[in-house]
């Protein structure tokens, strides 16, 4: 565990890069819509991770601009991307079966809570006016070997998002290997929730602040 | 041969009110623009139309929701940016609305072209878009019961047929296409060309003909690109 | 009911004739391997029949000799042949949910015994020693959305093949629609066995050497 | 990337015993004859394999039988005019023998590589091959349910690869290779060329990179065609 006091937490780039990072090389990775969509700017061509779009690549490249944009290359946020070489193009009904038979190394996806045991909420807050959307949201979760979660610690009212249960209503059950936050790197574990790294806090603050057990940290 | 239609509104005749119409596309990336407008002027009602998503902007599918013609949506995800028309018409309590999980629904549409009674997907147990549905465990894993999702009707956007209805696609507008194709009793799809018999190559064709019953050319529609 | 009685029993060919014959325009049709096979010498060009072939192909041509034998290019029998313009290739598992999913029209078929209700035998005698095998015989009968059934009317031992109720194993229930036989063509419906044409034979004569009632025959 | 390994001996390597392997052609289209042989080489022992047929002749799937390496074959077809080598083990006892419906045996292999938990088929209803099975009935028709055919190996040919593991067939060769390479824990192709990185058309890609682990460029074996 690595506590990096010298710093303050994260900003975004700073999350999207430790994700990047931690991604193992020759991965096939599909980012989620939003804020884990910046991850791909910060894998080294080295890692040689091939990205996957639910909606029927892989190898899929950078954002179009300009005259490259092609209406009918789209990521799975409708954002119109390129092509790499090696690329591939399958149906839904293959790319989801792709996914659901556990080809996935990983998907990085956001989060309204993560759940100890790595119980996912990120579809639906549960208002009662919202209008229900879930796309393949349960499909990755479900599907990805890992699934990285990106998320900030705390909502905006001052809520741990890492929580004993999840109080959203569920995306999927015990899916989540690892939660990326601008104060800490959690591993969700057998043994419990880990913490790999801290920015700007320490392991005790975080410990204080959060209802759920942490290995290692003073009871 | 498949029948090769002179324009999109003789390639959507005979849509009976109530019918299930499958429409490929994920969001404007292979979405039968031309074909939905033809349904909208046909004035076939009480829809029950099954998409990714649930309309955009004015045109295209959410035209068709605008006129009234749509009873239920089966979609993934509703929900966008300027899903407007579809937002006011089910918080009006005048659309239904099945949200399915993309892979299930994806599932779900290949598993009627393809046969399948219904099958077990590990996808959603444990959440609320598993409420009344049958769950077996397997291996020691959970799954949920799913059955098929037939069409009377697919509308579908390719990028090239042949005479004997044979599809090519472009890109990431392959999408829905190859599974609506075959999951419904009349299959109609819009192309760019049509090219001469012989003009595709076996290898690469990704709909055989034997899905398809008629093609109409079409240009790609302006409104595609910028609505 | 034709009865042809200014002639004999149909020979092979005359049969393959009949089944070309009966095949609707433009319909998607699978011949099993054996005898069926030989029903695409018999169809018009004008008839515009698209051949499926199970290993996964449309657009099945003849069978291919000399030069234009091409080992990656086989049919369900394992025999080379040539591909028309307009076909296409598939893989297995897509092949069959075209078989299954209803997509074929008509399939054709031999078979040991074809009971009136439609109930199928072709796959298995029974016999204690042989090896069991059944190939994608019991996929076709149950997915064409028409089974024509081609056989001899009497077996070697002078036993009928259509029977009342089948005493080989089955491929499949209810899924034959037509029985072409040397001696008379059988349409299987829900009103009984109809004989729509006699070769050789009067539908009295079948009525007597037949277990199973046909319809207009005297009882 | 995927590993291009230099000869099929290395391309093998590592299936263990007792392994179920999963061996892609319909006859001898599409049959990985190089690779077989190079199990057969391995030596491994107390195999379960899985393919359309049980051998032909004494070359092949036949000749990994002969050396008494399988325990045991899962298959729609293995009588055939040349299986003599399967027939005797099989009367020996020495074998033991699953046949299952080709749609079926597909539909099962594809569903492992799709993470299918079972699935609802109507082929074999009514048959002997249904004995044990549970059977539901959907809308008023008897189904069957079938569960997942995995593979800890998967030995498929194709035409081309390319550096990422795509591959391209030919002809009716393509037959259970692609559902094959998604149900196995470790897919090995053997390939007449590999292409450079860009070489393949992204649009005509059969089977993605993703569900191959090792390629290998042999010639097509001239006992292919003859034996």
């Amino acid at each position: 565990m690595i506590e990096h006091t010298d710093q303050g937490p994260l900003d975004r780039d700073g999350m999207a890069r430790l994700v990047a990072r931690d991604i193992p090389t020759g991965s096939f990775v599909n980012l989620g819509i939003g804020q884990p969509t910046r991850v791909a700017d910060f894998l080294a061509p080295e890692q040689q991770v091939v990205l996957h779009t639910e909606n029927g690549m892989l190898g899929m490249g950078p954002e179009a601009h300009g005259d490259a944009i092609d209406p009918d290359l789209i990521n799975a946020g409708k954002i119109p991307v390129t092509e790499l070489p090696g690329a591939s193009y399958f149906h839904h009904a293959d790319s989801f079966a792709m996914m659901r038979g556990g080809h996935l190394d990983v998907c990085v996806l956001g989060a309204f809570q993560v759940a100890a045991n790595g119980d996912l909420a990120n579809w639906h807050t549960g208002a009662p006016d919202a209008i229900p959307a879930v796309g393949g949201a349960m499909d990755l979760a479900t599907g990805a070997k890992d699934v990285f979660v990106m998320m900030t610690l705390f909502a905006k009212d001052g809520s741990a998002k890492l929580v004993k249960e999840c109080s959203y209503p569920l995306t999927g059950l015990g899916c989540v290997s690892r939660v990326y936050t601008e104060q800490a790197i959690f591993h969700l574990t057998a043994d419990g929730v880990v913490v790999a790294e801290t920015f700007g806090t320490t392991l005790e603050e975080l410990a204080q602040r959060l209802d759920v057990p942490l290995a290692g940290a003073p009871q | 041969m498949v029948e090769i239609a002179t324009d999109t509104d003789e390639a959507v005749r005979g849509i009976a009110d109530g019918s299930t119409v499958l429409i490929g596309g994920f969001g404007r990336a292979g979405l039968p623009f031309a074909l939905i407008e033809a349904v909208r002027r046909s004035g076939a009602r009480d829809l029950t139309v099954v998409n990714n998503n649930a309309g955009n902007g004015t045109t295209g599918l959410a035209a068709l929701l605008a006129s009234g013609q749509v009873r239920k949506v089966i979609c993934s995800f509703p929900r966008q940016k300027d899903s407007f028309v579809f937002d006011e018409l089910y918080r009006a309590g005048k659309v239904e609305l099945e949200v399915v999980p993309q892979g299930n629904l994806a599932e779900r549409i290949r598993a009627a072209g393809a046969g399948i009674g219904a099958f077990y997907t590990p996808t959603a147990v444990g959440t609320p878009l598993a409420e009344g549905k049958e769950v077996r465990t397997i291996d020691g894993r959970d799954y949920l019961l799913e059955y098929p999702i037939r069409g009377d009707v697919a509308l579908v956007r390719a990028h090239a047929a042949d005479p004997m209805g044979n599809l090519v696609y472009r890109k990431t507008g392959r999408n829905f296409g190859p599974i609506m194709a075959g999951a419904a009793k009349l299959t109609v799809v819009e192309v760019t060309e049509v090219v001469p018999l012989g003009g595709l190559d076996p290898e690469t064709v990704v709909t055989p003909g034997i899905f398809v019953d008629r093609v109409v050319a079409t240009t790609p529609h302006p409104q595609e690109e910028d609505a």
